[in-house]
């Protein structure tokens, strides 16, 4: 039991403690944030330090290894992102600036435990760090729109975790473990392929994590959750918590479920197919912005479970590759959204009339971000969606990759919609937009690397070939 | 050298266009001087041409070509030829043509396109002897295009006339719509043959590599063209709306060259088109036919320069009869080899060219005329024999020359086809017979009608300077052109073009045939006089009593109203491309709309699914997991 | 035998509960029979010889969560209003029956491998041990339980405070 | 017919349909967190039931860490309905529906 | 690696675009210089590039090859060969004169010109990448200026417009991205060149084949385009402004044409075989329809929208006549087309610049008013119909040449005396749209509207200029196109 394995998390879950604390001894509460912020290069040292290890450690329950490591960095990356968009924005919540902060640390110790767990308790309980986590979080502001979107949140998340509770229950009872490996030993030796249990058990753990990342007919409570969250915490959502909720499918899947004869990957290329459809149609009717995103990280869901429906090596690099673009493009979207949003208190989408001239350098971020989500070069989206797509069809899923491609037209309807009318409509006022430096600092970041893996995508791609590379066979 | 027969004009044009034009456009004298000093050049080369070929072996002089493509195999050569056929050619076209631009000095003058007018003349003559002088196929389309053109812009000429601007359009596309044939008969011809070369053609033909019916179809596609640009029936419908550009204009192009050119196009691949009956069958009757079928409008027209190009087209389709005739005599093997196929040439080419010396003077007469009275209607000249004697007389030799009245030019080439026609299409032949009879009927018409009687334009029909004789310069041509309208028919045109034509000035009146057309010519000049000099007998109740004849002939046997209304307007804009639009609107533009549509609108219907009720997404979540039990259960 | 008639009157017992709980339309009365339910419960943990967790049942959902709830329906005076049913009785109904069957169709084809004798050791210090001995991962899942309850905690702070 | 796993399985099958029931049909908001605190009751059944007929312990082990959970989560989830209520002044699930289309 | 010419002349303009966008103060004199200078640079780049370009060698040259995303094996490849470097000439000379054409927007200059130099390196890219990615993602990039262009500075329905142009070309790529994807799963390359040199024909199944070539063809069927495909071109030009429906009609839809012959048709020579009777009929009808549908316009925009309908059919016919004479003259006829389509736009513009009117009812007698404009919209207008002596007729004789004598498709004479009869049409519809905008009676509404000033004249001589030297000496392009053509036929003409 080496607990330095587990340093990253630790050193984390300290940094929310010392959030907390620090927050009962100093008066300028904007120190908070940054404290949040720069300790993060803590655990981040701690994940690089520990590259290249492929060890396991809690008696096989947690794993280190390159997948574990990118999901790391990944989450202690967009944690930062976020935080740096809520330096401004928490200012809203007054006295519980802290326990905003700490939770937003909470949730990303979850979700880097449940990049790292290999057993279904431990994965359980990771999973509901997270949702608690991010239940709170969305009912933050305390106004009937953000704890109505708690509420639905943690009602329906429960609802999800009652499922898939009920699904890790059967393959528990079935294989008599809760180690992935031993799960996948047990499925092998004693022929469960074709145990009506174990399919159930599947079915239902589909469901389960089908809630989290978003996947038709799972997806419901998104636009809600995402229109009422505080923006910041959307962007969380829309990002980490989708990203955590692939990074457990693969580990769970891959891991656990790799020898059962059911093809899984069909459940999830139908789903794939009808969530980006969804997705993206709902998405042409939204006039709110924020949940017009909801729509479209929905839409984003279902390209990104084309790498789960391509049960490949391949595809699950790809389907990392594209996690960390869309993440940089969520979040670049969205800190833009706050930017402006600060100014002009409305997510319409048609008070962003003429932002163009208000606001010049936020409206072509904005647009930057909703081009790479539409998956036109030279942008991040573009690269990612050549990736998975050339995963899919490498896997015989042409039929999937059509579908997914059309749903690129169509998307491109809305996103640039919203260009439209930053572009080209009349201003509302000749106010300029200003943000805080936190804000312009997540913004250029983001907009840097979704230019940056646009043109040059080899060095991530890399990466996440790595980090998928511990699923080979 | 030869060369520069083309490129005197050519550069003429440029100098004017880019230079006088937009720097010396007050002084548009000197666009005039160009041009004339430009074609005066190009007629001694001619003349020099000429000489030279009656002295060349074969009588064909070549020059070096250039390569304009080279792709594979395919290699397009260009370059000329001056034979017998293009020498005269050369020389019939610079003539007319100089003369015409000096008439042009006085009759445009003062006109504000004065040097606009000159520059296009330039072109034409360029393009004009450029036609004449290719040695390859598409060479010559090139130019073939490039007197459309000109004859595009010269009717044009005075655009703001919307009348004028539309039978610009109207003459450019109908002739396309010959050219169109000619088009892919030269490439139909390329890909068969591998040459656009027009000696190899011949060669080809005449050895009988080329044949059959890819020979025919080439041929008649060839000859499509020939009945585009040369106004021959069914394409005929043009020629006399081009009466709206200038007289002069009218004069050159549309009487004495380009309109040839058809003529011209079918002598030069002459023994090509020969060698196929049925094309040169078709020539034949399309040529007789075309030769009554516009004498019966002329009959009737009232304006003078309209009389005059249905003269034209008639004239014309003597020319392609004469060439039909002989070419059947050769296809059918009463006439033999080289004997046929020169004497098929000459017949038309001397036709042709002592028309264009009497046509162009009667255009140019008649612009002597509208000089005078500002209008070409018939109806309001009459009694301009006093006022304008020099003009008066040089129309008289001109019509009488067109009626064929011996020892005139026109008797002359007239004679020669009815002799052929007489020989190999019997039946055509009577038709030109009665042809000959209308045109004298009805060029005195025109000239009782204008020259004899009261004038009636009335005092603000007339210039405000009052009737009178024009200026010299307007003169001068028509005298020349006179002179020529007289002896053209003694000069040894057919002997030049190798064709063994016995000339006898006297003899020719000892063949009974000459003298059946010589009394219906002078029966018909008789009965102009009786209808138009005397009134004797009132051409309105004639034309009354004639009733639906009378007005299909006025109306031009409804051939514009056949085209333009009902096949062009009613058929194919309004009828098939109005559907086509219709399709394209509602049908491929509206199922694209179609499906955005259907998308926005799913997405307007599903998203109320989404009620805001968390219990719904609690429901789908289940409904989702039974969807896929159910999905399991069918496919596994 | 005794086992199993134990085992059928808690059955009965806590599946009425839950009906009740769901069909009551006095609030306060659903939230008495949900800790029915949840005592019924305990004792069927007892039949499954699950001793320790049977009191750790009866502690934490009968302790705490039901008091939890019976707090919040006080502080929120519903029990007024009641518990009325909403529009989505019948599909939930019939998703409810749909789900139940399928369940209790993959339940019965299922091949279990069953051992069927009772264990005979008391389950607390086997729990203990697989908690906390490191050997078997739980201790892992015990800590980010911690932070679990931490954020719980951090949660409920934040959401009931007013500002 | 002896007492088996199945029974206890089914037993939990129900309890779990009849959660499931109440959270889709009840309005109340604290009515629906019951039925989800059955739903999870249900869950629990089945694990022990299998932890006692494979004698595995670690399926109780889970249910423990279940019920840390549920507590959590009935904590913060009446923490929210309390939120709710105070600006809202229902816990009617059929009335949050600020958010929607 | 020599000296990376086309590197350079590809991303000229968009650093032009970068630097204008940077560009302190805001003078848009100085915008309008600094694009002009951009382009203009680029310009006598690929003039350079053209002459030194050999002439005896029929692979790419300039070649530059770097790897670029090693996971999918995909190369920063660029070259171009005697198919790319004319419309590389094309695009670049385009490009010089649309900013030029642009000279009088004053309606945020800044965005504009540098969304015109992004747009012009898109195109660029897309002739000169010889990697299907790279070629794939320039192919793209040029969608977001045209659409920010037409909503923009656009007229009329231009949101619609602009979209409908996004969507649709989307669409296509969409397609062509599947098959290129499958494409490089069966070769195991994005490599074009390698690609082509493969005989995939024989090597694939006809099925996957024929799968491959439909789902790369749709994206240029749409582009270029063929019927059906083509109600998004009439909208996109009407509703551009002046210079972006130069730079469309001009080099946009060659695009779609030269992906045809250098994607589908030289990857899969076979396959195009085997369907080419299908597409010459497509191209038959674009011919005849499009020439159709122009008769009906009554708006000066659209009805030229529609004639490049009709050409395009003429481009189509010649790719799919499969011969080397057809094909040369089918790249021909797509620069050709570039010139005259792309000073026709402009002219229009011109008119519409002065007057404020394209509705042609409304218009008439202007040659009295602009005799420039005039004289230069005739020859323009008579090179479309074909005349000769112009790029016109030289592109569509050759095509028909060689259309005409392929022997690789049933019934192709047919075919092409069908297509023949569009340039009667053509010549029904230049004519008519001349005569009513430019002759008959002057209006006295117009009078006093300028003619064309210093620079505009510049430019629309220059058009008259090319037109008249590819009219004259084809052989000046044709020499060099046909040496891209070859290897692309190789398979059937030995």
């Amino acid at each position: 039991m080496d607990l330095y394995l587990l340093s990253p998390v630790i050193s984390l879950l300290a940094l929310a403690l010392v959030v907390i604390l620090l927050d009962l001894f100093i008066r300028r509460k904007w120190i908070l944030g940054w404290v949040s912020i720069i300790g993060l290069i803590v655990p981040v040292i701690f994940t690089l330090s520990l590259w290249g290890r492929n060890e396991t450690s809690f008696g096989g329950a947690l794993a280190v290894d390159h997948f574990s490591l990118f999901f790391h960095l990944f989450f202690l990356g967009v944690a930062a992102l976020v935080l740096l968009s809520s330096t401004e924005y928490a200012r809203k919540f007054a006295a519980f600036r802290a326990e905003y902060y700490a939770l937003i640390l909470l949730a990303a110790t979850g979700m880097m435990l449940l990049a790292s767990t290999r057993e279904l308790i431990s994965i359980f309980v990771a999973l509901e760090l997270t949702g608690i986590s991010l239940y709170v979080l969305t009912g933050f502001l305390k106004d009937p729109k953000s704890s109505e979107a708690g509420l639905k949140y943690l009602l329906l998340g429960a609802v999800a975790s009652a499922v898939f509770l009920y699904g890790m229950a059967l393959v528990f009872g079935l294989t008599g473990t809760t180690y992935l490996e031993g799960i996948a030993a047990a499925i092998s030796a004693e022929g469960l392929l074709d145990s009506p249990a174990l399919l159930m058990g599947i079915v239902l753990l589909v469901a389960g994590f089908g809630f989290k990342i978003a996947a038709v007919p799972f997806q419901m409570w998104v636009p809600d959750v995402y229109e009422g969250a505080p923006t910041p915490i959307t962007a969380y959502l829309s990002v980490a918590s989708k990203a955590a909720g692939f990074a457990v499918i693969l580990r769970v899947f891959y891991e656990a479920l790799g020898p059962a004869s059911l093809d899984w990957g069909m459940i999830f290329a139908v789903l794939a197919a009808i969530t980006m459809t969804v997705g993206n149609i709902v998405a042409i009717a939204q006039k709110n912005i924020k949940r017009m995103l909801g729509y479209s990280s929905i839409a984003q869901a279902g390209y990104l479970m084309i790498g789960l429906a391509a049960v490949t090596t391949e595809a699950s690099s790809a389907l990392i590759f594209f996690l960390a673009c869309y993440a940089l493009t969520n979040l670049g979207a969205f800190i833009a959204i706050i930017a402006i949003s600060n100014k002009i208190d409305s997510d319409e989408i048609s008070d962003y009339s003429g932002m163009v001239r208000r606001a010049p350098l936020y409206a072509l971020a904005l647009a930057l971000c909703l081009i790479s989500l539409t998956g036109i070069p030279p942008t991040a989206g573009f690269m990612a969606k050549i990736y998975i797509f050339s995963a899919g069809v490498n896997a015989e899923l042409l039929w999937l990759v059509i579908i997914a491609v059309i749903n690129s037209v169509i998307s491109a309807y809305y996103y640039l919609r919203v260009v439209r009318v930053m572009f080209l409509g009349e201003p509302v006022s000749k106010e300029g937009v200003h943000a805080s430096s936190g804000l312009r600092i997540a913004l250029s970041l983001s907009c840097l690397g979704v230019l940056l893996l646009g043109i040059y995508p080899w060095m991530l791609m890399k990466f996440a070939e790595t980090a998928a590379g511990i699923f080979l066979p | 050298m030869i060369f520069a027969i083309i490129l005197l004009p050519l550069f003429s044009f440029l100098v004017i266009s880019f230079v006088l034009r937009p720097f010396f456009n007050n002084r548009p004298q000197l666009s005039a001087y160009t041009t004339i000093c430009a074609i005066v050049g190009s007629l001694i080369l001619s003349i020099w041409a000429l000489i030279s070929v009656s002295g060349a072996e074969n009588h064909v002089l070549t020059s070096t070509s250039y390569q304009w493509l080279a792709i594979g195999d395919t290699v397009i050569n260009i370059g000329i030829t001056m034979d017998s056929l293009a020498a005269i050619m050369v020389v019939t076209v610079s003539t007319i043509s100089l003369l015409v631009q000096i008439y042009s000095i006085g009759y445009m003058k003062g006109d504000g396109g004065f040097a606009r007018y000159f520059a296009f003349m330039s072109l034409f003559t360029a393009s004009m002897l450029g036609l004449v002088l290719a040695d390859n196929l598409l060479f010559l389309f090139l130019f073939w295009e490039g007197v459309g053109l000109c004859s595009y812009l010269l009717i044009g000429f005075w655009f703001h006339k919307p009348e004028a601007a539309r039978a610009a359009m109207k003459a450019f596309v109908v002739t396309r719509l010959g050219d169109f044939g000619f088009l892919v008969a030269i490439i139909f011809l390329y890909v068969k043959t591998g040459t656009f070369d027009i000696g190899e053609l011949h060669e080809l033909a005449l050895a009988g590599v080329l044949g059959g019916s890819t020979l025919t179809l080439a041929a008649i596609g060839i000859f499509s063209g020939a009945v585009g640009k040369s106004g021959q029936f069914p394409l005929h419908t043009w020629l006399p709306d081009a009466m709206e550009g200038p007289t002069p204009v009218s004069a050159l192009i549309h009487a004495a060259t380009m309109v040839t050119a058809g003529v011209y196009l079918v002598a030069r691949m002459f023994p090509m088109i020969a060698s196929s009956e049925t094309a040169i069958t078709v020539v034949a009757i399309i040529g007789g036919f075309t030769a009554i079928f516009a004498a019966t409008m002329g009959l009737v027209a009232t304006d003078i320069k309209r009389v005059l190009a249905y003269s034209t087209i008639s004239q014309l389709g003597y020319m392609m009869l004469g060439l039909g005739a002989v070419g059947i005599g050769y296809a059918s093997g009463h006439l033999d080899g080289h004997h046929a196929l020169t004497l098929g040439v000459a017949v038309a080419i001397f036709h042709l060219f002592t028309h264009a010396f009497f046509k162009s003077l009667l255009f140019l007469g008649s612009g002597s005329t509208s000089h005078a009275t500002g209008t070409f209607d018939m109806r309001k000249m009459g009694g301009l024999r006093k006022v304008q004697p020099w003009t008066y007389v040089t129309f008289v030799i001109g019509s009488l020359s067109l009626a064929g009245i011996w020892p005139l030019a026109g008797f002359w080439s007239k004679e020669g086809i009815l002799h052929e026609a007489h020989a190999y299409t019997p039946v055509l032949f009577w038709l030109a017979i009665i042809t000959v009879f209308m045109t004298a009927f009805y060029m005195f018409r025109v000239v009782f009608l204008t020259f004899h009687g009261e004038y009636r334009g009335g005092k603000e029909g007339s210039h405000s300077h009052g009737l009178h004789e024009s200026p010299k310069i307007i003169i001068i041509p028509l005298v020349i052109l006179a002179i020529f309208a007289v002896i053209a028919g003694w000069l040894p045109v057919g002997d030049f073009l190798g064709a063994d034509v016995n000339f006898s000035f006297f003899g020719a009146l000892t063949s009974w045939l000459a003298w059946v057309s010589l009394s219906l010519g002078i029966a018909g000049i008789l009965l102009a006089y009786i209808i138009y000099g005397r009134k004797l007998l009132s051409a309105k109740s004639i034309g009354q009593s004639l009733g639906p004849v009378y007005t299909l002939l006025i109306r031009k046997y409804f051939f514009d109203e056949l085209y333009e209304r009902f096949f062009v307007m009613r058929f194919l804009v309004d009828g098939i491309f109005a559907a086509f639009q219709w399709v394209d609107t509602y049908i491929v533009d509206g199922s694209v709309n179609g499906i955005a549509t259907i998308t926005v609108a799913g997405g307007k219907v599903m998203r109320k699914l989404e009620t805001g009720q968390l219990q719904v997404y609690g429901l789908a979540i289940f409904i989702g997991i039974l969807a896929i039990v159910a999905f399991l259960l069918i496919f596994s | 035998m005794g086992l199993d008639i134990a085992f059928w009157v808690l059955a009965v017992v806590s599946v009425g509960a839950a009906l009740a709980v769901v069909l009551m339309r006095d609030i306060f009365r659903a939230a008495l029979f949900l800790v029915l339910c949840f005592f019924t419960v305990a004792g069927i943990y007892i039949t499954l010889s699950a001793d320790f967790l049977a009191g750790a049942q009866v502690l934490i959902y009968v302790g705490a969560i039901g008091v939890l709830i019976i707090f919040a329906i006080m502080l929120t005076r519903e029990s007024r209003r009641g518990s009325p049913s909403g529009r989505l009785r019948l599909p939930a109904l019939l998703i409810g029956l749909l789900f139940l069957v399928t369940m209790v169709f993959v339940v019965v084809s299922t091949d279990w491998h069953v051992i069927a004798e009772l264990p005979t050791e008391p389950t607390t210090t086997a729990i203990a041990q697989a908690l906390f001995s490191g050997e078997d991962g739980f201790v892992l899942a015990f800590e980010i339980a911690a932070a679990l309850l931490l954020a719980a905690i951090i949660g409920a702070i934040v959401l009931v405070r007013e500002k | 017919m002896a007492v088996g796993l199945e029974h206890f399985l089914i037993l939990s099958a129900v309890l779990f349909a009849i959660g499931l029931y109440g959270v889709l049909a009840k309005r109340n908001a604290l009515v629906i967190l019951m039925s989800i605190e059955i739903m999870l009751t249900a869950v629990n059944i089945t694990m022990v039931a299998f932890s006692r007929y494979s004698h595995v312990i670690s399926g109780q082990v889970f249910v423990i860490f279940i019920m840390v959970v549920a507590a959590a989560e009935a904590a913060v989830g009446l923490a929210l309905i309390i939120a709710i209520y105070r600006s809202r002044k229902t816990v009617d699930a059929e009335k949050f529906d600020l958010m929607k289309w | 690696m020599d000296f990376p010419y086309l590197s350079i002349i590809v991303f000229l303009p968009v650093i032009g675009a970068i630097v204008i966008a940077l560009l302190p103060g805001a003078n848009p004199r100085r915008i309008k210089l600094a694009a002009a200078a951009f382009t203009a640079v680029s310009f006598f780049l690929s003039l350079a590039l053209f002459s030194m370009f050999d002439r005896s060698l029929d692979g790419p040259q300039f070649v530059e090859q770097l790897s670029w995303i090693p996971a999918i094996n995909v190369q920063y490849f660029m070259g171009v060969d005697g198919l790319s470097l004319p419309l590389v000439l094309l695009t670049t000379f385009i490009g010089f004169v649309a900013v030029l054409v642009s000279w009088n927007i004053d309606l945020r200059v800044r965005e504009y010109f540098a969304w015109l130099l992004v747009l012009e390196t898109g195109i660029l890219g897309v002739f000169c990448s010889l990697d299907l990615i790279l070629f794939f993602i320039f192919w793209e990039v040029e969608l977001i200026p045209m659409y920010m262009l037409i909503s923009i500075w656009g007229t009329g329905r231009k949101e619609y417009s602009a979209i409908k142009f996004v969507l649709y070309t989307l669409f296509g790529s969409a397609f062509m991205l599947v098959g290129i994807l499958l494409l490089y799963f069966q070769a195991g390359t994005f490599d074009m060149i390698a690609l082509a040199g493969m005989g995939l024909d024989s090597i694939l199944s006809s099925m996957m084949a024929a799968a491959i070539f439909f789902l790369i063809i749709i994206a240029y069927a749409i582009k270029l385009p063929i019927f059906p495909f083509h109600t998004w071109l009439p909208d996109a030009h009407t509703d551009a402004p002046t210079a972006v429906s130069v730079v469309l009609a001009g080099v946009l839809l060659k695009m779609g044409g030269y992906g045809m012959i250098r994607v589908a048709v030289g990857i899969f020579p076979e396959t195009a075989h085997s369907y080419a009777p299908l597409f010459v009929v497509v191209a038959v009808i674009g011919v005849i329809y499009g020439a159709a549908m122009t008769l009906r316009q009554t708006d000066l925009k659209k009805l030229i929208a529609y004639s490049s309908v009709s050409h395009m059919g003429f481009v189509l016919l010649g790719i799919f006549a499969l011969s080397q004479v057809s094909m040369t003259g089918a790249v021909l006829q797509m620069v050709s087309h570039g010139i005259i389509t792309g000073l026709l736009f402009a002219m229009v513009g011109l008119v519409y610049s002065k007057t404020h009117e394209r509705s042609i009812p409304k218009l008439g007698g202007l040659v009295r008013q602009m005799p420039v404009i005039a004289v230069v919209f005739s020859v323009a207008g008579l090179a479309a119909l074909g005349l000769p002596g112009t790029s016109g007729f030289a592109a569509e004789i050759i095509t028909f040449l060689g259309s005409f004598g392929s022997t690789m498709v049933p019934g192709i004479h047919i075919y092409t005396i069908l297509a023949i009869t569009g340039i009667v049409l053509g010549a029904g519809y230049i004519l008519w749209m001349l005569r009513r905008v430019f002759y008959g009676p002057p209006r006295d509404e117009y009078n006093g509207v300028p003619d064309a000033d210093k620079l505009e004249k510049a430019y629309i001589f220059a058009f008259v200029a090319v037109i008249m030297l590819i009219g004259l000496y084809p052989r000046i392009l044709t020499d060099v196109i046909k040496l891209g053509i070859q290897p692309i036929l190789g398979v059937f003409y030995g």
